[in-house]
């Protein structure tokens, strides 16, 4: 087998595991909806709810039908990227339409933060290097300020936003360049900052990505085969480029998830209307569709960005083929 | 290895943990009745002698309340890393050391829960079923069980592979005892202290901003250290004493957790090199 | 000729790999291994990594599952002993691994380790009774003052006479010794050939692992080399050697003797086969083998499998060239 | 001949967990044009550790190196260590450097003569290759600094016929290859053809055999043998085999415990000339090997 082809193989193999995978993933969450406590429809559906409203969603979850069916059926409809309508949040319209519009907000939100996160960390062990006595107890404070949960930095940095706009910005309208890609809720772009500021520094986050960049850094200029590239004379950086770049990529996808986390009270705490806070809303008014629909989404993308990390290894790496899916 | 600095963090991470601990085992022993704390003419005092910590708009003692604030995490937290330590470990082990089809469908129910996005599910756990701290510590315990089975999993290979083990059963124990005893208990002890608190800290992390968010976590007039950051909203730019404590108390609390999970693990991992 | 401790018959071990992307593969490590061990004798397996010589001590013990074939040790079939039957019988039989941290625990001190050993093996004997036992195994490997030490406080050469030790506390029958000197320096290399001497004295059975050939002449009473999961070559110790051998095993010797006549030969197939197919139909060294060249019969070698040729008392090996001596090339 | 190496009083210190630690205690020895020195010593005694010091490889731990490495090109001596000595600063009772300025000064000096002037072969084979790259791409970026009028298929041609001198089966399918994709000894002949490619005058290698099998070591013995035949090339080998060192060197040294206790002609120790130092002695013994004096 020529090595493209077997390339082809490998990502088709893994694009079928992570499909497996969100169905499984899918499922837990269908069976989590079917453990509702009681008449399932009425434990989850908001007070007032009409019947012939709690018929339809009988009907669209399957509730009615034994777990198994029932399952595919909703399975089905979601993967026609239809989750139904939502009941509170916005009455009457198809969850897809309130949610995917918000989560594009919450996806550029996080994967933007987690960026940013990666280049600083990034420059930060290129420049340091290795730690030395007084450096490290310099990290210490850094240590314990970048570990609180994303949401008191939130808190903290929304006083310090409300007292700073109170000051300056009150007067002040910002306009969105054309070319700029996040759509713009707010008239200013100011909380948008904040919010990514309070995940990067949040969660500790960046500590641990910096810490973790930093080992890989330090592992490879210790590694045999830097040595030799030094003995035969020739300059290492693009050898060292080449080998991080499998590590960075996959820590990017593995701190996804806490990212998307974070993102959710943050996004509360600065009333920018991402995912997140249209997930607490609907929670809040037990708009349980919207609930279903957006966690399907964060699920999906948790899922899809291991996947892109996992293609790309395979791209990068020629051991991976080798390893076998 | 790291010298004064590690001693310095994990000296000071431990004193950290261990007062937190032991007010989380005092307090439930001090009787606290929230509406009888209140007191209007005492409201938004700073820092003094009568209130160490000042006191909130309702002129509650703020040290009181951050004390009394650690049972909303302190026992959910232990019964979080409790099961996800044990049951944790035992998959781990069961994913590293079985073959066949026991292993394929561990490895597969591990992959499965790794892959729901924590907080996420803990916020649809709480709309659909009757959310308690315990059952949301609970969710998060069985959340944080492919994390560490897969450290423990990584761990029961790399020494599988290795004559070590391979000796012991040639020596004649059993593969329980190699299991639970040799692997578990011997070598992976620093991982699981490590996991441990690392899930104590999430619990901890989820129970604030529950409590912060307002509508699952612990209601007021109970206190919790989330609900009193959740003062922000009501008192503007009033009077910042109330809430600072607590978001302090909250980023020490989980940075020292985290720090002294590591450090006490890396000594462990010395030791055992 | 004494009696026979252990036999294996048609020992056969295969290791299968199913993946999406490469098709089912499957490497023979043995491939059908006819051996016996005599009581008080000294067997050595010599063999390059690859050879599957580990692998055979393992299946030997039960510690790896054979494939196919058979294992009688003392009269008993090894392979249908099970659970605690098995764990009882492992007693009679240890190994001795390459891994020098195997079997010792960094926390113990020896006397610890080996009194830990004492109660899962001899549990009838009371605290002096282990205490008197620890002081005479001590002696035997030669680590009496040593007692109260933690492992990470012993030498290379200290910790595999603690895994000795504890291996004899168990008053095994037979011990598979597998590269016991291997990765030591030249003076504990030494003192460890030395204590497996004086434990031969003490009629101990070992089957010997190694690809040291002077560890072998030392020590072994009759010699056995491997090559990809088969036995080649049988020879008793002293006849090592012999102009007769199996052309690989003539290049083995070789090789551990530098000389010049490696320079135009270039690498080994053997070596260059890593990534390559396993052949089972005819005899594994033909791709590499310079007398099958020589003399025309490659075709058959690789076809057909050669049958053991007897050359001498306890000598044979597997080889179509035998019949006539090899010559050892100058 | 004149002197390519002159290394003089050489001391390594490295900080452990249980202190501070001597690794090379004072070591001298020096290297003739177009000479073959042996290295023998075991694990911890230091051959390895004095060797890339001579690199400037000896990384970034932290630790101190001290003395003199004379390499001279044909222009006279040059001090590889001279400017070291400004970034060591006495703390207490132990000498400290400034790692990164260190690093800075090495690089500085090591530069204009890595892969040129001196290059190298460790052990590991297979960890001195980077594995994210053909062997091909690795041969041809050092045949590229060595011939930088080269095409690119020039340095291809180039590339597959060092992989052919260093007695590869199949140049053109190694060429194309990964570490991971080839044995132990391949690697190591990958290695080789990667260092010779630079054409350099020294060549140090470092225990090129440990853990490869024994036929597959005797070749690559018996290639460096051939590949040194012209006695162009000057050649450090370390190593704790004393047959190895035997077969290839033309003098050797011994050390122990970071110290030379012995340093010998082989055609002096083959003859049995002089005494043994009683390690040297136990060494022989150990590898059955006696030389006893022609009478």
């Amino acid at each position: 087998m020529s090595r493209a082809l077997r390339l082809l193989l490998a990502a088709a193999g893994r694009t079928g595991g992570a499909l497996v995978l969100l169905m499984g993933a899918s499922f837990v969450i269908y069976i989590t909806i079917r453990s509702a406590p009681g008449d399932a429809i009425d434990a989850i559906s908001p007070m007032g709810t009409p019947p012939q409203v709690k018929a339809r969603l009988l009907a669209e979850f399957g509730l009615d039908r034994d777990p198994l069916t029932g399952y595919f059926a909703w399975l089905f409809r979601s993967a026609r990227g239809d989750f139904g309508d939502s009941l509170v949040v916005a009455a009457g319209e198809s969850v897809m339409a309130v949610a995917w519009p918000a989560f594009k907000i919450t996806l550029i939100l996080s994967g933007l933060t987690l960026l940013a996160s990666l280049a600083l960390a990034l420059l930060g062990a290129l420049v340091l290097g290795r730690p030395a006595g007084r450096q490290q107890l310099l990290t210490g404070p850094l240590y314990v300020i970048t570990s609180a949960p994303s949401f008191v930095q939130a808190v903290l940095l929304a006083q310090g936003l409300n007292w700073t706009i109170h000051r300056y910005w009150e007067q002040l309208n910002y306009e969105t360049p054309p070319w700029y890609p996040i759509p713009i809720y707010t008239d200013s772009l100011m909380p948008y900052v904040f919010a990514g500021l309070a995940l990067l520094l949040g969660d500790g986050l960046f500590m641990d990505f910096f810490n973790a960049i930093r080992a890989e850094l330090e592992g490879l200029r210790d590694a045999q085969f830097i040595a030799a590239v030094k003995a035969k004379g020739a300059r290492t950086w693009g050898h060292i480029a080449r080998n991080m770049l499998v590590p960075l990529v996959s820590g990017y996808a593995a701190r996804l998830p806490i990212v998307l986390g974070g993102v959710v009270i943050v996004e509360y705490i600065f009333t920018l209307e991402g995912a997140g806070y249209l997930l607490l809303e609907a929670s809040r008014e037990r708009d349980f569709p919207v609930v279903v629909g957006i966690s399907v989404l964060f699920t999906a993308t948790v899922i899809g960005s291991t996947l892109i990390a996992d293609v790309l290894r395979t791209l990068v790496d020629p051991r991976e083929v080798a390893r076998g899916g | 290895m790291g010298g004064r600095a590690e001693r310095i963090a994990f000296w000071g991470s431990g004193a950290i943990v261990a007062l937190v601990i032991a007010i989380g085992l005092v307090s439930p022993l001090i009787g606290y009745d929230p509406a009888a704390a209140v007191d209007y003419e005492q409201k938004l005092l700073g820092p003094g002698a009568g209130h160490w910590l000042g006191t909130d708009a309702q002129g509650r003692d703020v040290a009181m309340r951050l004390m009394k604030g650690t049972e909303a995490f302190f026992l959910p937290g232990l019964m979080a890393a409790g099961i996800a330590t044990m049951a944790g470990a035992l998959l781990g082990a069961i994913a590293g050391y079985a073959e066949g089809w026991g292993r394929t469908l561990v490895v597969g129910f591990l992959q499965l829960v790794d892959t729901l996005p924590r907080l996420i599910f803990i916020i649809l756990v709480c709309t659909i079923l009757n959310p308690s701290i315990t059952l949301i510590a609970g969710v998060a315990g069985v959340l944080f069980i492919p994390s560490i089975a897969t450290v423990i999993r990584r761990k029961v290979e790399a020494l599988g592979s290795e004559d070590y083990i391979l000796a012991h059963v040639a020596h004649g124990f059993s593969t329980t005892r190699i299991l639970l005893y040799h692997i578990l208990w011997l070598q992976a002890r620093p991982l699981l202290i490590r996991q441990a608190t690392y899930v104590f800290g999430y619990v901890l992390f989820v129970e604030t901003a529950l409590s912060y968010l307002g509508d699952y976590g612990v209601q007021e007039p109970t206190p919790s250290w989330g609900n009193m950051v959740a003062q922000t909203r009501e008192l503007g730019g009033a009077s910042a004493w109330p809430w600072v404590f607590p978001a302090v108390a909250i980023a020490v609390t989980i940075a020292a957790f985290l720090a002294f999970g590591n450090l006490l693990a890396r000594r462990d991992e010395e030791a055992i090199r | 000729m004494s009696e026979l401790l252990l036999e294996a018959r048609g020992l056969v071990k295969r290791f299968r790999s199913q993946s999406l992307l490469r098709g089912s593969h499957e490497t023979r490590a043995l491939d059908g291994v006819d051996l016996q061990i005599r009581v008080g004798e000294v067997l050595a397996v010599i063999g390059e990594s690859g050879s599957g010589k580990t692998t055979l001590g393992k299946v030997l013990l039960r510690l790896t599952p054979a494939t196919a074939g058979e294992i009688r040790f003392g009269g008993n079939d090894l392979r249908a002993l099970r659970g605690k039957a098995l764990r009882l019988k492992r007693r009679e039989f240890q190994m001795v691994f390459q891994n020098q941290r195997a079997n010792l625990h960094p926390k113990m001190t020896v006397r610890q380790m080996l009194d830990e050993s004492l109660r899962l093996h001899r549990p009838k004997l009371d605290a002096e009774g282990r205490a008197e036992h620890i002081g005479g195994l001590l002696e035997r490997v030669g680590l009496s003052a040593k007692a109260e030490q933690r492992p990470e406080s012993l030498s290379g050469g200290e910790r595999r006479r603690v895994g000795l030790a504890r291996i004899l506390a168990t008053q095994p029958k037979l011990i598979v010794a597998d590269e016991p000197t291997s990765g030591l320096d030249a003076a504990i290399k030494l003192q460890i050939i030395d204590l497996l001497r004086r434990l031969k004295e003490s009629s101990m059975t070992y089957m010997l692992i190694s690809h040291d050939l002077g560890l072998v002449r030392r020590i072994a009473d009759r010699v056995v080399v491997m090559l990809k999961g088969r036995i080649i070559e049988e020879i008793p110790a002293e006849r090592l050697g012999d102009p007769r051998h199996h052309p690989y095993t003539a290049r083995l010797m070789r090789a551990a003797h530098l000389s010049e006549d490696h320079a135009s030969q270039g690498p080994s197939v053997i070596e260059v086969g890593v990534g390559g197919e396993q052949r089972h139909g005819g005899c594994v060294y033909a791709a590499d083998c310079p007398v099958a060249r020589e003399r025309g019969l490659l075709t058959r070698c690789r076809q057909e499998r050669p049958e053991p040729v007897a050359l001498g008392p306890g000598h044979w090996v597997a080889c179509f060239a035998s019949a006539d001596p090899i010559e050892e090339e100058p | 001949m004149s002197r390519l190496l002159d290394v003089r009083d050489l001391v390594i210190e490295f900080d452990t967990r249980h202190g501070r630690k001597r690794v090379v205690d004072g070591v001298s020895f020096h290297l003739e044009r177009g000479e073959v020195l042996g290295i023998l010593g075991e694990s911890g005694s230091g051959k390895t550790m004095s060797t890339l010091a001579v690199l400037g490889l000896v990384g970034g731990r932290p630790g101190v190196v001290q003395g003199q490495v004379l390499f001279d090109e044909g222009a006279g001596p040059q001090d590889l260590l001279a400017d070291l000595g400004r970034v060591v600063k006495p703390r207490g009772d132990r000498l400290v450097k400034n790692d990164r300025r260190w690093q800075r000064l090495v690089h500085r000096t090591m530069r204009p003569l890595w892969g040129r002037a001196m290059t190298a072969v460790f052990q590991n084979p297979r960890h001195s290759l980077d594995p994210l790259m053909t062997i091909g791409a690795q041969v041809e970026e050092s045949v590229r600094l060595a011939q930088p009028e080269l095409d690119r298929a020039g340095r291809a041609g180039r590339a597959v016929e060092w992989l052919a001198r260093v007695q590869m089966n199949d140049p053109k399918r190694v060429h194309s290859s990964y570490a991971h994709e080839l044995s132990g000894g391949m690697c190591q002949r990958a290695m080789i053809a990667v260092a010779l490619a630079r054409a350099p005058m020294l060549l140090i290698a470092d225990e090129p055999t440990t853990g490869l099998d024994t036929t597959v070591r005797a070749e690559i013995v018996a290639l460096f043998r051939e590949l040194l035949a012209d006695r162009r090339r000057s050649m450090l080998y370390i190593s704790h085999d004393i047959r190895e060192v035997l077969f290839l060197a033309d003098r050797i040294i011994v050390m122990r415990h970071g110290k030379v206790v012995e340093t010998v002609a082989v055609a002096d120790l083959k003859a049995g000339v002089g005494e043994r130092h009683p390690y040297t002695a136990s060494l022989l013994a150990a590898a059955d090997l006696a030389f006893e004096a022609a009478a």
